[in-house]
């Protein structure tokens, strides 16, 4: 059996879907986050493989951006939660229950 | 008999769907901490996804921006707040329940989707690229510049954000 | 060696490169054995004491001159202390995360091994390359796996459960993090004048057109400081400053687990310096020697290669103990000011200087 | 005005880039490295080849002394042991039928004489208190054992260590000058 593409996509899909349950059940902010970290990754190895099965480099420069601005997503929103947390000492989501602080 | 990548293939892409697992229901431990590093394993093991995929540039800048950089911010920020009361905060079932339920589902119209189509016919061995430095900086400077100066900006904002949202007080 | 021509190219390259490994390995971790030796005799000559000057295994009687000799230098010394380290007691105290406790130490020294497998410590020896992995991006190989480094330092901080190596460790990655962007902003003018990643190529590049330290002095200083600061030595030894921290994040460790983290700090020295040697000075090569500046297929010379690569190595270590007493500490704010507002613009100035000016003599 | 402003005079562009600092390190280590490796000057003394010389008026271990002829000098008088604060001396006496003293002019000698010398401070109010001068401080500094028993130092090892002490003796001029007057004390 060879490894193709299909193999890597079937891996990015699932990676995917665990990023995606991750956001679902977990209740804390960080994990979330996380979680979010892995379906970036997810989307990340699909955009590789495609590149590297249809020679194309265009999908490594798309994969290199995406990095880029997952890296300031993160800053970001980690500052977000720190400032979230300042204001009400919780990083969970059960606990943002007001529209107003 | 198989080829030596492919049985790297399917041991790194076990590593990564593992780690992946671990990062967000790890049975055994609620920590975020235990969470980021299992974060951490899941992207070196998929740099090694994409050093299989030729992608060299591209696996080290993932370890060096994602495992170096942005989760070690996760872990300072993990460490800093002090997230104790998660450990002993309770799963509540019907989430868990309905929330693994939508999951598989997606996971099924993904897995079928993927199975039914049939992988295009460039995919084949022999004129695959190199994912070499050099040619992607030649790609990024000439057909990707202004997104690449957009992208600049971008973390510009960014930073100037960030200081700003962790200030204490804005006076 | 006759059997080696009937093995199988993929069968000749493990071969190979698992003795590469071990021979590297080997020799690593030997340095750093007795790094801990030269450091403890270079600083007692500097503080007018006489170091290490005891151990002695008992068949060194029966050598008559230079026996005494070596263990006036301490030759043994380093056997003594390894085998204490394995024999202390190992505590491990009650209320620290035991996973994260026990793995810490081990997470700080495999990138440390690690970084040193992209560096050419030698032309050729016979047919075989000396590098155990001839990268095209060794470079940012080496980058990568130092920034994976921030880790044992950091869960050692949050494993040890005490505020001490806490603090010592939020400084210590806050440290590292600061400066691997200097650090990695003052060799990219390197590779702009190579034009290379390949630490093969820019070897060849300097054994051709000269050193990169003449060419490029700001992007070696700036790389020297940083690697200070990366390896945690004096003047930047912040995260385990004794005498405000207690010990910074191995206040709580005993026994292997503090041996491993020194193994970690010298290994890591050990690699920047060979680093330093392979971007700056020539790596494996000599000035003026045609012989010495092209590999070549005799063994005599290949082993010399390798010998001048140490050598160079072992000044640059020789100089990282030395700075040790020369500086006094920094303090954290004075740290991070020298890391964000000198070396970056420098670096970044640097950059587009060597940037313009290749430019210019390329077109 | 008990505080003074000191007047900091600002760096000079030279002096903030650290090189005078650095090069000053550097010359005082190279200083004091040539004087180590290649002059021998090193402050360090190797302590079991090379011993320390002790100052006049060190106080280290308590000995019992004997005089020029080789007799013992202590009387038994018990007053070191009572007067010893952490009770580091036992003395046990002669006894009515116990041996008497090896020297004239003394009536009798201790039967054994002890020193706990892990119980002692060195304080030396045992050689104060010493009418007879028979127990000196000495210049002893490695004091040594593997077990607490071998840290009691009986009277013949306390003898074997402190030697012969001249000093005054006392009994023999007080005899002389009896003599002399014709009187006799004892």
């Amino acid at each position: 059996m060879n490894v193709g593409l299909q193999h890597y996509l079937i891996v990015s899909g699932l990676l995917f879907s665990i990023g995606l349950l991750g956001v679902v059940i977990r209740r804390n902010l960080i994990v979330i986050f996380m979680g979010l970290e892995l379906m970036l990754n997810a989307a990340n190895l699909s955009l590789v493989a495609f590149s590297r099965y249809n020679s194309n480099l265009d999908g490594q420069v798309m994969v290199f951006f995406t990095i880029t601005v997952a890296a300031a997503e993160v800053a970001v929103g980690l500052a977000l939660i720190v400032a979230l947390y300042r204001k009400r000492q919780t990083a969970h989501v059960e606990d943002l229950i007001t529209l107003k602080f | 008999m198989p080829q030596f990548t492919d049985i790297l293939f399917f041991g790194l892409a076990g590593l990564v769907l593992l780690f992946g697992f671990l990062t967000v229901a790890n049975p055994f431990s609620r920590n975020p901490v235990t969470s980021a590093m299992f974060l951490v394993l899941t992207i070196v093991s998929l740099a090694g996804l994409y050093v299989l995929l030729h992608a060299f540039f591209l696996a080290a800048v993932q370890v060096l921006v994602y495992a170096g950089a942005v989760m070690v911010l996760f872990l300072f920020v993990i460490m800093l707040l002090d997230l104790k009361e998660e450990e002993h905060r309770r799963l509540k079932s019907g989430i868990l329940a309905v929330g693994s339920l939508a999951v598989v589902a997606f996971v099924g119209i993904l897995l079928a989707t993927l199975l039914k189509a049939k992988p295009a016919a460039s995919a084949v061995a022999g004129r695959l690229v190199e994912g070499d430095t050099a040619k992607l900086g030649t790609l990024l400077f000439e057909n990707w510049l202004l997104p690449f100066e957009i992208l600049s900006v971008l973390l510009l904002v960014a930073m100037v954000g960030v200081i700003l949202l962790t200030k204490k007080d804005l006076k | 060696m006759e059997f080696l021509q009937y093995l199988s190219p993929s069968t000749q390259f493990v071969l190979f490169s698992a003795l590469k490994i071990f021979a590297v390995f080997g020799v690593v971790m030997t340095a750093v054995a007795y790094a801990v030796l030269v450091e403890r005799k270079v600083s007692a000559w500097i503080q007018n004491r006489v170091g290490p000057n005891r151990t002695a295994p008992f068949f060194i009687n029966y050598l008559p001159v230079i026996g005494p000799f070596l263990v006036r230098l301490g030759i043994f010394q380093p056997m003594a202390d390894g085998l204490k380290f394995l024999l202390k007691e190992d505590f491990t105290p009650n209320y620290v995360r035991k996973v994260y406790f026990w793995i810490a130490p081990a997470i700080t020294v495999i990138p440390a091994l690690m970084t040193v497998a992209v560096i050419p410590f030698g032309s050729t020896l016979g047919t075989e390359k000396m590098v155990i992995a001839d990268l095209n991006v060794g470079i940012l190989y080496t980058f990568g796996i130092v920034s994976l480094g921030v880790y044992g330092i950091v869960l050692a901080g949050y494993g040890s459960n005490s505020k001490y190596p806490f603090l010592g460790s939020i400084r210590s990655s806050a440290q590292m993090i600061s400066y691997e962007i200097p650090m990695g902003m003052s060799v990219i003018p390197i590779f702009l004048v190579a034009g290379s990643l390949n630490l093969g190529d820019i070897i060849r590049y300097q054994a051709e057109h000269g050193w990169m330290i003449l060419k490029q002095p700001v992007a070696f200083v700036i790389f020297l400081i940083a690697a200070f600061a990366e390896t945690n030595r004096l003047p930047f030894d912040l995260p385990e400053s004794e005498s405000e921290l207690v010990g910074g994040y191995h206040t709580e460790y005993s026994s292997m687990k503090l041996a491993l983290f020194f193994l970690g700090e010298y290994a890591n020295m050990i690699a920047s310096s060979a680093m330093m040697v392979t971007l700056f000075c020539g790596g494996w090569t000599l000035p003026f020697v045609t012989a010495l500046s092209t590999p070549s297929s005799s063994i005599l010379i290949g082993l010399l290669h390798i010998g001048v690569f140490f050598a160079k190595m072992a000044l640059f270590m020789i100089l990282f103990i030395w700075v040790r007493w020369m500086l006094p500490r920094f303090r954290y704010d004075q740290l991070m000011d020298i890391g964000w507002r000198r070396f970056i613009p420098a670096a970044l100035i640097n950059i587009v200087v060597t940037a313009l000016v290749v430019a210019f003599l390329h077109d | 005005m008990s505080t003074k402003v000191v007047a900091r005079a600002p760096l000079t562009f030279y002096e903030r880039t650290y090189l005078p600092t650095i090069l000053s390190g550097l010359k005082v280590t190279a200083k004091h490295f040539t004087d180590t490796v290649f002059r021998g000057k090193t402050v360090t003394m190797e302590y079991p080849e090379e011993r320390w010389v002790v100052p006049e008026g060190y106080r280290g271990a308590p000995y019992l002394v004997k005089d020029q002829e080789g007799a013992i000098k202590c009387v038994s008088c018990q007053l070191c042991e009572f007067v010893c604060p952490p009770k580091a001396i036992r003395i046990t006496p002669p006894g009515a039928d116990g041996a008497p003293a090896d020297r004239t002019n003394a009536e009798k000698m201790p039967k054994e004489f002890e020193i706990n010398m892990l119980r002692c401070i060195f304080c030396g109010m045992c050689q104060e208190v010493c009418p007879e001068e028979a127990i000196f401080l000495q210049k002893d500094y490695s004091l040594t054992g593997e077990s607490r028993a071998e840290m009691i130092f009986d009277k013949a090892k306390l003898l074997k260590l402190g030697g012969t002490h001249g000093g005054v003796q006392k009994w023999k001029h007080k005899l002389e000058g009896a003599k002399a007057q014709e009187v006799f004390p004892v």
